[in-house]
């Protein structure tokens, strides 16, 4: 694949992954109407995955569309961030993926909306829409679990201490970034950061709680070194298309 | 008697009630049960669906099936609301579900095994569904009949998904088609069920059909449903199955063969095949949540006594 | 597939699904000790699962090995009884659940040691050397558990009444059993019953637990009518032979 | 100092020093922490290769991994067994691992990725393990030697298994030897980080060396198994991940490059890519089997009560 094609399958799989993974939820929310948001940002995320995926095969021409690129690669060749791939866990762990991710995926999509590639400038213009609302989603609530009870304080500060580790990953830069930052294509991801630490900060205070120390920041997602629970994933997700070849849904 | 005499001719003149007007006790008690007992069927609803969600075969069909299984939440929440309107809270009824004492329906309790059981829960389920809700768009008490307009649009919608997926596997390869037929299988007379007992054993359709809580009796519906069903399998190659199947000339719809009522008691009684993993994760869900449900609780009472400090 | 082959795809699918079910606990099981338990009863499953699911293909006749019909089936062709794909569950509903089935396979291999056939008849031996040892394990643990403490008894029963809805499948005869009954090929199911249920009160009484009530039994496995648990057990375990047609391993 | 003189001379003279005999208090407890590490790693490391258990490619690849990690579990009842000859429990063991005070091998804290990750662990892992353990079938102390010996046959049998796969894949299609060459990749820098700290920043090794608890350095095997390794890589087809890898005629053994000490300090710390999964795991496996634990107790205290009361 081409540096830029490769640039669209990374935004279309961290949006397949987070979508996949909130569908999860899904009849086994804290409450009816998280049910309804959770699957309502998961939606949006396997939209946007079905936008930017579709753009990747088109760009790589050789034929693979959305679906196959979807159902059809093994864990070595997806490229999306070990953030989102990250278990549930419980309703804080998946807030406090949601609320690192959805700062990010905002920052980003207004960012993108600059592109000179028309696809991607679009795709994104309509899915930073959806994404306001997810930061919102999940900023509210790490503002209600912080400042609830001693419980959900004590799982948010669990959940956002599991997740910490994966935002450094966000906005890393490697060549892929490079080439299509060069070429007007793609975004300067290290440069969201300080936009994004103001943002995460602010929330944080609101909900009375701290930020999590810096550690060793973990890397590999980008470039299919992912975490154990990727695979898995895949086996539930791709079984249908792999266990009946050429079929059509 | 005056106040019941008065009530009754207005449900006669297909008036509706609305929260505030005086309605008899055995009225609100039996539109309570109906009404939470459609809601809690509903979100046990979900299961069988979401089931498949991580498993869809496509991007298309993942974001259609998570939209459905959305619109039924939401469905949840506007019967629950209404009820609520007649003075049961939501926390009470959603705890006579966990407990058994609420019932919900009884199709929820078989398992979807494969992708064609999405298509057949889409066209056989939610198709006997509205057949069931559609009178009830003019039932009596107005809270719930404006959220049953909203809902059967939305079920009509989801019985057309349904029949086009079973569609495209009936014309798929022959291992789908193999299990479009089987899904159908499965799914028929669990179906039929839907409909409730038999009329001559059902003792309450005389008065709620006079209080207009239904419409038709669950024989009739039972038919309706049959005589629209049966072409709809023909018509994409698939076969109802049931020997006793047969058009009458006479009486212008299907004879059909007799429903397994030991089977449907059963499962009324709890004894469904997933009955027990379909409220074990209700339960689940409820039990896991509760901390969450405390934490939103006492924030917004912080919140409201730190603004009220502050004024 | 002949009802011949049809009957020791029975037997190896209740082998197969069960040891994949114990393979799950591998390295989470209360003890050191348990862990190596669990271990050897699913490696004891999986080696009868290899003899029977070879034998169903060669009697099939049309090249499909143990490995391709362990792998490469979906949920419909999958014939074991409902009681063996049931989730693991906390330690006693696993437990639970091989001491139902334990006590039934025990039953079974010693019929089946008569069999005419001498291949089922040869593995039929092996295996009953491993099966009493499955029983006195999963035995040893009931009374344990019931006689234990006031929370293991408590899961002990919780775990034994999930359970117990499937123990009638076990002994149901269909077609497929009366044929190779007639042959003397296979055993009669339904005459074991008797001496499985002497064997499962003697342990009870000794837990100081009651028997479950008895409940409309739940069946269809060996026709392919399952719970929701087996398709999802199937995506991980067949993933990697459906993932990479062709390839040998 | 008599008593600790004569201990020195029989290490000295290679007698192996049995529970019951006296030993220096550092001795002792270096042996615990070493002899407890490496039990924690032997239960740590059923994790990384148990997650391929439920997805072996066929039955007897399952068949031969659920073996394996039993040996597993085989090794760390030895080896707890062992060190509680030293007057420490189990359970205090576990859960000074559990606190984090106690460690285990870094490599443990890295995922798997593949099966071929199955094949890189036998391979590599094991085969570095060896390395380690060999010598420590003549170390000082009675019951860790001798659980060294069984220990040893089995992991060699490990390692020979893990190669057979990875040559299996190497010799595959296309995907399966990427597959293989992307798990030498990945598992190679930090298989060398198991031999320890370079010698230079390793302040126990001559006191360890002294006792006869260890008996080689770290960079000393390290050489030894880079020197091994290399040709057996080259034999299959694959390609070591050292740029700065090269054969150096004059020392007869293999220059190689720097390790990641960063990396491997990082590690050691507890932020190993999957640390906090392999804790999370193995705490919920404490904590969930903590009601077994309680009942296996309680009832045997009842039925020795029950025996005693009746004789």
């Amino acid at each position: 694949m081409s540096p830029l094609a490769t640039y669209a399958l990374r935004l279309g799989d961290d949006s397949l992954i987070l979508g996949q993974r909130l569908g999860e939820w899904c009849g086994h929310a804290p409450a009816l109407e998280v049910d309804l948001s959770l699957a309502n940002v998961a939606l949006d995320q396997v939209g946007q995955a079905t936008h930017f995926l579709g753009l990747a095969g088109a760009l790589e021409g050789e034929g693979r569309d959305g679906d196959a690129l979807a159902f059809r690669r093994d864990v070595m060749d997806f490229t999306n961030c070990l953030l989102v791939e990250q278990p549930n866990g419980d309703f804080a762990q998946t807030i406090a993926r949601l609320f690192l991710f959805s700062h990010y995926q905002e920052l980003l999509f207004m960012a993108l909306m600059a592109s000179k590639d028309a696809q991607l400038s679009a795709i994104a213009a309509k899915a930073v829409k959806e994404t306001a609302y997810h930061v919102t989603l999940a900023s509210d609530w790490v503002v209600r679990l912080g400042d609830g009870t001693e419980e959900s304080r004590a799982r948010m500060i669990a959940g956002l201490d599991w997740m910490w580790r994966f935002a450094d990953e966000l906005f890393a830069m490697d060549d892929v970034d490079a080439t299509a930052l060069e070429a007007g294509v793609g975004v300067d991801k290290a440069a969201l950061r300080a936009a994004w630490d103001a943002r995460i900060d602010a929330v944080l205070a609101d909900a009375t709680l701290e930020r999590p120390a810096s550690r060793r920041p973990v890397l590999g997602g980008r470039v299919g070194r992912h975490s154990e629970h990727l695979g898995h994933l895949l086996t539930e997700m791709q079984f249908l298309q792999r266990a009946y070849p050429g079929a059509t849904w | 008697p005056a106040r019941l005499a008065a009530f009754e001719a207005r449900v006669a003149a297909d008036e509706f009630i609305e929260p505030k007007d005086w309605m008899p006790d055995a009225y609100r008690k039996t539109l309570v049960r109906q009404m939470s007992q459609h809601a809690h069927s509903e979100i046990v609803g979900m299961l069988p669906e979401g089931n498949w969600i991580t498993r869809a075969p496509n991007l298309r069909r993942k974001a259609i099936l998570l939209a459905k299984v959305q619109d039924e939440a939401g469905h949840g929440l506007y019967l629950y609301s209404a009820a609520e309107t007649l003075g049961t809270s939501r926390d009470e009824m959603t705890e006579a579900l966990l407990s058994g004492k609420a019932k919900y329906s009884t199709i929820f309790n078989y398992p979807t095994l494969t992708w064609a059981d999405i298509g057949a829960i889409g066209w056989l389920v939610d198709g006997a569904a509205i057949m069931n809700q559609v009178p009830l768009q003019r039932t009596s008490y107005g809270p719930y009949a404006r959220a049953m307009v909203r809902i059967c649009k939305e079920e009509s919608f989801h019985q057309r998904q349904g029949y086009e997926i079973t569609m495209h596997l009936a014309a798929g390869t022959p291992e789908q088609k193999r299990m479009a037929q089987d899904a159908l299988n499965r799914w028929w007379w669990p179906s039929l069920m839907m409909f409730g007992p038999p009329d001559e054993k059902s003792p309450n359709t005389e008065q709620s059909m006079r209080w207009r809580i239904k419409r038709d009796t669950n024989d009739e519906l039972r038919q309706k449903f049959v005589d629209i069903t049966v072409p709809q399998a023909e018509a994409i190659g698939l076969k109802v199955p049931d020997d006793k199947l047969k058009w009458n000339e006479e009486r212008g719809a299907y004879d059909f063969g007799e429903v397994d009522w030991e089977e449907f008691y059963a499962v009324v009684r709890g004894e469904g095949p997933v009955a027990k993993e379909r409220m074990q994760a209700r339960q689940k869900a409820w039990d896991d949540g509760a901390w969450v449900r405390d934490a939103a609780r006492v924030h917004a009472e912080k919140r409201a006594a730190a603004k009220q400090a502050a004024e």
